[in-house]
């Protein structure tokens, strides 16, 4: 199973982890993976995006114009990509922070209230996690294993705490998509 | 009611880029408003350099031209030069104009140029991602200095006002802070001093501005506020250390 | 007898007028603006002495004092 | 096998100058290359050895100067600008024939220009930037692994020649993160340098780091050392990948991130059935000169595809023309990276209109 | 007629940017060009210009980027290491649509090289040394009179195109003095520059001047705005002069120094009965590509004479090839010119053998 | 009867290219009989400048690297870095140390490099031909200024030593001359004191050397060094401006 | 009559300026001139020489590798330049301060006492012109007037005076040459 | 009791040590080097104090002192 994603917000919303961690668990599955970032011209707190490739032949070009996947998780990052994605593919969009609806009607849509969950579960910053977990269910690209394990690394020492409250909000981002 | 605070003319409608609590806009509009008062935006010309102020020219209502990092001195040599009756002005950062550029500031300083330099010293390299300064203090941790900025192999920080007060030409050189109203009152009288010291033709004058990057800092606005009183202002003691009308008594 | 007023829009929600406020009225609200930013409000405006310190301080030309 | 982690390329270049066995770098922070000397700093005191973020480009490039004649294996990184300032000096180490690594991850051009990927800095790499008649010998990953081995090979090269190496990247390369292999932490034989200042000690003769000459004649003999080296390079370290090439009908000519771009879009050509190949420089100087004439000869056509207005086409047309074959150029000018359609969209044209 | 008189060339480059109605020089000394400042500190007071003496090569071009800005003629001389330093400024000249004259007095080179005549940095001067996609008028005088009329033309053609242009002289064509004629003093019609960073003024509109551009498209878009106006250059601004080349079997391509020996030489070959032109470019870039593949054409052998390892003859090859002719070099390496006999030799023997 | 005086170990054979009369040749004596009398001579490297004594490796007689215009400092600090045992002394002008290379020996010295820096200052760009330096003198014709350096277009002589002792880091900073015998004996302990400072491992030293130019002077060399004595001592005081050992008492 | 001269000696013995006399009277004369100087690499006082070329038709390099005419004011410059001279050439060296005697027989040879010439006419500098006058005589490039008018020009102000004593030195060159 | 040494080849004929002195016992001579200077030689060298003055200030490392 291989994907082309991109995954949009602004700084501090963890997109760009999310999608290290997405190519990272690609990798320990020995797929050929690839994580390129882009920023806007704001300093920070502007917008941000990953593109993250994930096939079973080697990756050409890391950039992405036709995503099968897109994560937004602000407004102006819905209106930049929504147009971009390719006919069938899927649309993850932070309902919690975007009151509009998507245009399309050839994407499966999926609506997550991130921040809105991530604040049920104690800790605002982990709505990037929640949607990572819709990602995997909805897409089958690696498993939730993989990806746990991968966490380990990523919040290995200081940050050992924070990874019941990720794994938590991967597990009510997958509930929430499940059988949709 | 009338309006008693807001907006200067001299600074356009658009919005700053600049960071949450980045005190950038605030030293923005002490410019923006000396100049009003001075009733001079339409003969100035200023010069943005290379660094988060790079796209100044979106902000001040005048003239400007973006200049090479670190140049900004020379560019402004070049306009004043040609446009003796112009109002010329640079605004830069601590790596442009302390590091690169520090070679471009002491002649131009030196030759006496007739221009006014806002000099911006948030003790990191902010555009870049918060790389070690020349300003940069003993210990802090940069993305370059990850261990803090240790003396025995990355030096000192320098003080740059200190510096260019060892030569004869500058007729304005003061440092001031935008950490608080009270000294941002303060800051705005020193930048507007230094503006009319063109006014009247008098010759070069600087203001440092220390300032924060709450993002490179790691910090909260206010909590960067903070630091620059408690940590910053020690090594970097406030004050006006040359002033033409002094002289002039 | 002042007012002062807030445009929400421009505002980045550094908090830094919070801070200044000699009469603490100043107050972060708890919607988000379209860029995403929490921003600062002014409650109980008859208290406003308009002293204009959360405007000085405002990194973002937020903030007009009205008098 | 060693473990296998993600790196950005820019990391890679780093760490690659240390398995490499560099322990002194000069650097001076521009985007989009910061995490180079960020790297560093972190990564060279575990070492032992020196990180200096200097006062500018020039400075840093000068550091190297020194710390080279001083016989260490010393490398600056910078992008676009930063090397333009840093031309003087690397003429001075190839006037001076000294060893060093000079790294470019290349931005958007001219002037300040922006921060997106671009690759018009090739006239500058390979036909000498600054002044005089040098060469240096150019290197263009396409992939952060290729940039791990290459940082190495950079550095043995500069040491065999003794001359300044570049490595050209852009970036893309620089800000991508893909799996990587590490070698094992070997010490390397670094080769004996008689040449080092480093103090007389029991020599009989001072030793001097030096490219000025007074006298015409001296510096006429100079130059035809330094062009009989250029010639051994030329001759000894082409370095080019080759993908499809041989059954192709057209071939694809493109390097760096290009040349990834270039490698989706063939595929695509391919299923349509279109015979497609593949040449990618890997040494930008020396130039594939010989294989790509050698193609030319057996009739094929030619696709360049840059990111600059056309610049490596001067090149390919240099090779090709003698042979009455000319070249195709499909530019992407800075601002922009190619995409797979558009650059597909040029290779099915060429492949069947026979050109662009 | 006006009175003739004896001129170095390095004055003439100063005068002639006088007569052109430049106003503003900023300079930093280096042989073998220090007439050229020491010229204007002395002239400039008397025309009511201003000379100033920058504390180094890049902030005199920094300098004249901030008064080419504001409006004036400006410009900036000095020799290859000192040019190296300037090509960050150039390129953010070019980025901005600057006109600004830059003068490189060639000296030969790597690194300090030595204060001989040379054109070993052709490939700078053409290719842009510095970074990005840009591209300068570059005229090559080869005679003091000649210094004189083109400083002329590099004034106009800078402000016709908002572009930097170079003259690139050499150090023999500087030091050497020929007698030359002064236009009278006219008073010129400069255009009127609205862009320039004068105040706002009444103007609705700021003035900027600038190369950023942060948005990707942006940067696109800049470039492709400025590969148009160098098409145009390309078509509009080639300079060339020719000498026997209709009757010519064999002809000798050469700039500046070198087309003045190739003249003596050839000459001499003429009186050996062998029937030999000279194609001497005076735009080195816009290059007269078009007239030499015109000439190639017609079947005729070519002779690149160079004070270099070899840096035009890509231009010519690129020009020539296509029509299955082979250029031949001469090439002089920087540290001596070349004697008129040697190169009657290249000449002979290429026009008898068919190459060297 | 045995020698008392004469060429020291620390100079080859090779004549000085010097102009009759310049003081170079002395100053290069002072610097080669401090490497004698310190025995360092074998780990000894020096940086030539770009000017007149860019040829100094056809002089000193230890190894030498020939360094970019005003970049010694630089060049001085990769050497260093690699080579900490070793004592590395750049030599240079003041069109090389003051103009183009200001940020380098500012930041070399704000660094606190454990190097020495001989700085030669002859108020004038010697090799290319008497051109104006950041040192001339007000009123001082040259190439450059042929009516005499003006103040108010041109600024005024920088003093280098009083510019680098606003730094932190240095550890040695010193002004002399060497227009008669008495001066130059106090030149040369300067200059030994400024070695010295190395093989202690302390910092940067910097000795600041008044020297003539005959040639491009227009004067007769005995001329010349009454014209440092009554013309340049006044605007360049003489003097030890800082001292390690001053600091550790 | 056209003609290729090399002049050399070290610094202040005004070869320099001999050249350029020399081309500029050439010009008064419609010819086409050229001037080139070239300096040892010793700072000052080292050897210096120039190349001036004088004929009817545009010249093209003005370097020169066979004069016809070669000035020797000191050893190292007959040293250096003595083999140059084209076979028939002129060679006038200054032997007041050149005791050798040049090799080449091919050539004609002229000593020529310049300095001690000079300081009898009490003005020591002016050795240069003592030799300029000779090559006048010798040949015929340019006229004795046209010279002097030229150093009206080089003279005028402030060295009015030295003009006299100058023509002196030129006309006792011509003399000693005379007839030879 | 000293003794100066003058190495002729070398003088530039400067005349810096003349001017020092204390004894002026150093004068120019008449005669040229082969460089084509006039050289500095000691005259009644029995006067010399062996003070150094000249070697000191002499550029060029002409003069040597023996005692
Ligand atoms: C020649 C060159 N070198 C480096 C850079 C990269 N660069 C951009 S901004 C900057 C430093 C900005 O720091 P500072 O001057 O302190 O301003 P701040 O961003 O903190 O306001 C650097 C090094 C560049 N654009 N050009
Ligand atoms: C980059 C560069 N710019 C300029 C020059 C030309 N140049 C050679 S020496 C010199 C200045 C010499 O003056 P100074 O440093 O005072 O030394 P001095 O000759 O007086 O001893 C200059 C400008 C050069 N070689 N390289
Ligand atoms: S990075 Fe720092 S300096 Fe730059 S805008 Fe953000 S806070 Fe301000
Ligand atoms: S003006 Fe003063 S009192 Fe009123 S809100 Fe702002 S800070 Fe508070
Ligand atoms: S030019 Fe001046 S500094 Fe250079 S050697 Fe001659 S006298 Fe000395
Ligand atoms: S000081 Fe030295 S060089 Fe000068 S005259 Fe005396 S001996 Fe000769």
């Amino acid at each position: 199973m291989s994907l082309e994603a991109i995954l949009a917000g602004f700084g501090g919303q963890g997109v760009m982890l999310m999608g290290q961690i997405l190519a990272y668990a690609g990798m320990c599955e020995d797929k050929h993976v690839t994580w390129f970032p882009a920023y806007g011209p704001e300093m920070r707190g502007g917008t941000a995006n990953c593109s993250v490739v994930i096939s079973k032949i080697p990756v050409g070009s890391p950039v992405i114009s036709e995503p099968d996947l897109l994560v937004a998780m602000n407004r102006p990052s819905l209106e930049k990509f929504e147009k971009t994605v390719k006919p069938g593919g899927i649309l993850c969009y932070n309902s919690s922070l975007i009151e509009i609806k998507p245009e399309r009607n050839d994407l499966k849509v999926f609506a997550i209230p991130a921040n809105q969950i991530a604040t049920e579960l104690g800790n605002s910053r982990v709505g990037n996690m929640v949607v990572m977990g819709a990602i995997l269910e909805l897409t089958q690209v690696v498993k939730l294993e993989t990806v746990l394990k991968t966490l380990q690394k990523a919040f290995a020492g200081k940050k050992q705490n924070l990874i019941p409250v990720n794994q938590a909000a991967l597990e009510a981002g997958m509930k929430l998509v499940q059988g949709k | 009611m009338e309006r008693v605070f807001g907006k200067p003319a001299g600074l356009q409608e658009q919005e700053f880029h600049y960071c949450p609590g980045c005190t950038h806009g605030i030293i923005h509009r002490l410019v923006a408003e000396s100049i009003d008062e001075l009733e001079v935006r339409k003969r100035t010309v200023g010069i943005a350099p290379v660094g988060c102020s790079v796209t100044a020219y979106n902000y001040f209502n005048c003239d400007v031209q973006q200049a090479a990092h670190g140049r900004a001195p020379a560019v402004a040599t070049g306009i004043k030069r040609v446009l003796p009756e112009n109002i010329v002005f640079t605004y830069q950062g601590d790596g442009d104009l302390a590091s690169i550029g520090i070679a471009e500031i002491i002649h131009a300083a030196n030759r006496g140029e007739k221009i006014t330099v806002i000099f911006v010293n948030n003790a990191v390299y902010g555009m870049t991602g918060g790389q070690m300064a020349p300003t940069t203090l003993l210990g802090q941790k940069t993305t370059t200095s990850p261990f803090g900025r240790d003396a025995e192999s990355m030096g000192y920080p320098i003080k740059v006002v200190e510096l260019l007060n060892t030569l004869t030409a500058p007729v304005f050189l003061a440092r001031v802070s935008v950490h608080d109203p009270k000294q941002i009152v303060k800051a705005k009288a020193a930048i507007k001093k230094a503006f009319s010291a063109q006014v009247v033709e008098k010759g070069f004058a600087l203001v440092e501005v220390l300032s924060t990057c709450p993002t490179n800092w790691g910090m909260a606005p206010v909590e960067a506020m903070k630091w620059v009183e408690n940590q910053m202002i020690p090594q970097f003691p406030l004050g006006i250390l040359r002033d033409f009308e002094e002289v002039a008594r | 007898m002042a007012a002062v007023k807030f445009n929400a829009e421009r505002c980045k929600g550094c908090e830094l007028c919070v801070s200044v406020c000699p009469k603490q009225i100043v107050k972060m609200s708890e919607k988000f603006n379209s860029k995403g930013h929490r921003f600062a409000t002014v409650t109980e405006q008859e208290k406003c002495l308009g002293c204009a310190f959360c405007a000085r301080i405002c990194p973002d030309v937020v903030i007009e004092i009205y008098k | 096998m060693a473990e296998r982690l993600m790196m950005k390329g820019n990391e890679a270049i780093a760490e690659g100058a240390i398995q490499a066995g560099c322990r002194f770098f000069f650097g001076y922070p521009i985007t989009p290359q910061n995490e180079i000397p960020e790297y560093m700093s972190r990564r060279m005191p575990e070492v032992g050895g020196t990180f200096i973020q200097a006062e500018s480009e020039i400075s840093a490039i000068n550091m190297v100067y020194g710390a080279a004649g001083a016989g260490a294996r010393a490398m600056t990184s910078s992008s676009s600008p930063g090397i333009s300032l840093k031309l003087e000096g690397i003429s001075y180490l190839a006037g001076a024939e000294l060893p060093a690594v000079i790294v470019n991850v290349c931005r958007g051009g001219p002037g300040l220009g922006g921060l997106t990927p671009s690759q018009s800095d090739y006239f500058q790499a390979t036909k000498g930037g600054g002044h005089g008649d040098y060469r240096m010998i150019v290197l263009a990953p396409a992939s952060v692994q290729e940039i791990l081995d290459l940082m190495y090979e950079a550095f043995v090269l500069a040491d065999k020649y003794r001359n300044p190496v570049m490595v050209l990247a852009d970036g893309l390369l620089g800000q991508m993160m893909e799996p990587v292999t590490l070698k094992e932490f070997q010490d390397l034989k670094i080769p004996a340098k008689p040449w080092a200042t480093t103090g007389v000690g029991e020599n009989e003769r001072i030793r001097v780091i030096n490219s000025l000459s007074l006298q015409g004649e001296g510096l006429e003999l100079i130059n035809q050392r330094l062009q009989q080296k250029y010639q051994t390079m030329d001759q000894q370290e082409v370095r080019y990948e080759e993908d499809g090439t041989a059954e192709a009908d057209l071939i694809v000519v493109a390097y760096g991130t290009s040349a990834r771009v270039a490698k989706s879009a063939l595929d695509k050509a391919r299923l349509q059935g279109r015979k497609i190949g593949l040449l990618r420089p890997i040494t930008l100087w020396p130039f594939p000169t010989a294989r790509l004439r050698e193609l030319a000869e057996q009739g094929k056509k030619f696709l360049v595809i840059e990111m600059s207005a056309g610049q490596m086409i001067e090149d390919v047309r240099l090779a090709v023309e003698v042979t009455g074959v000319r070249a195709n150029l499909f530019a992407k000018l800075n601002g922009a990276i190619p995409s797979v359609n558009e650059v597909y969209q040029a290779i099915m044209t060429t492949a069947d209109k026979g050109e662009i």
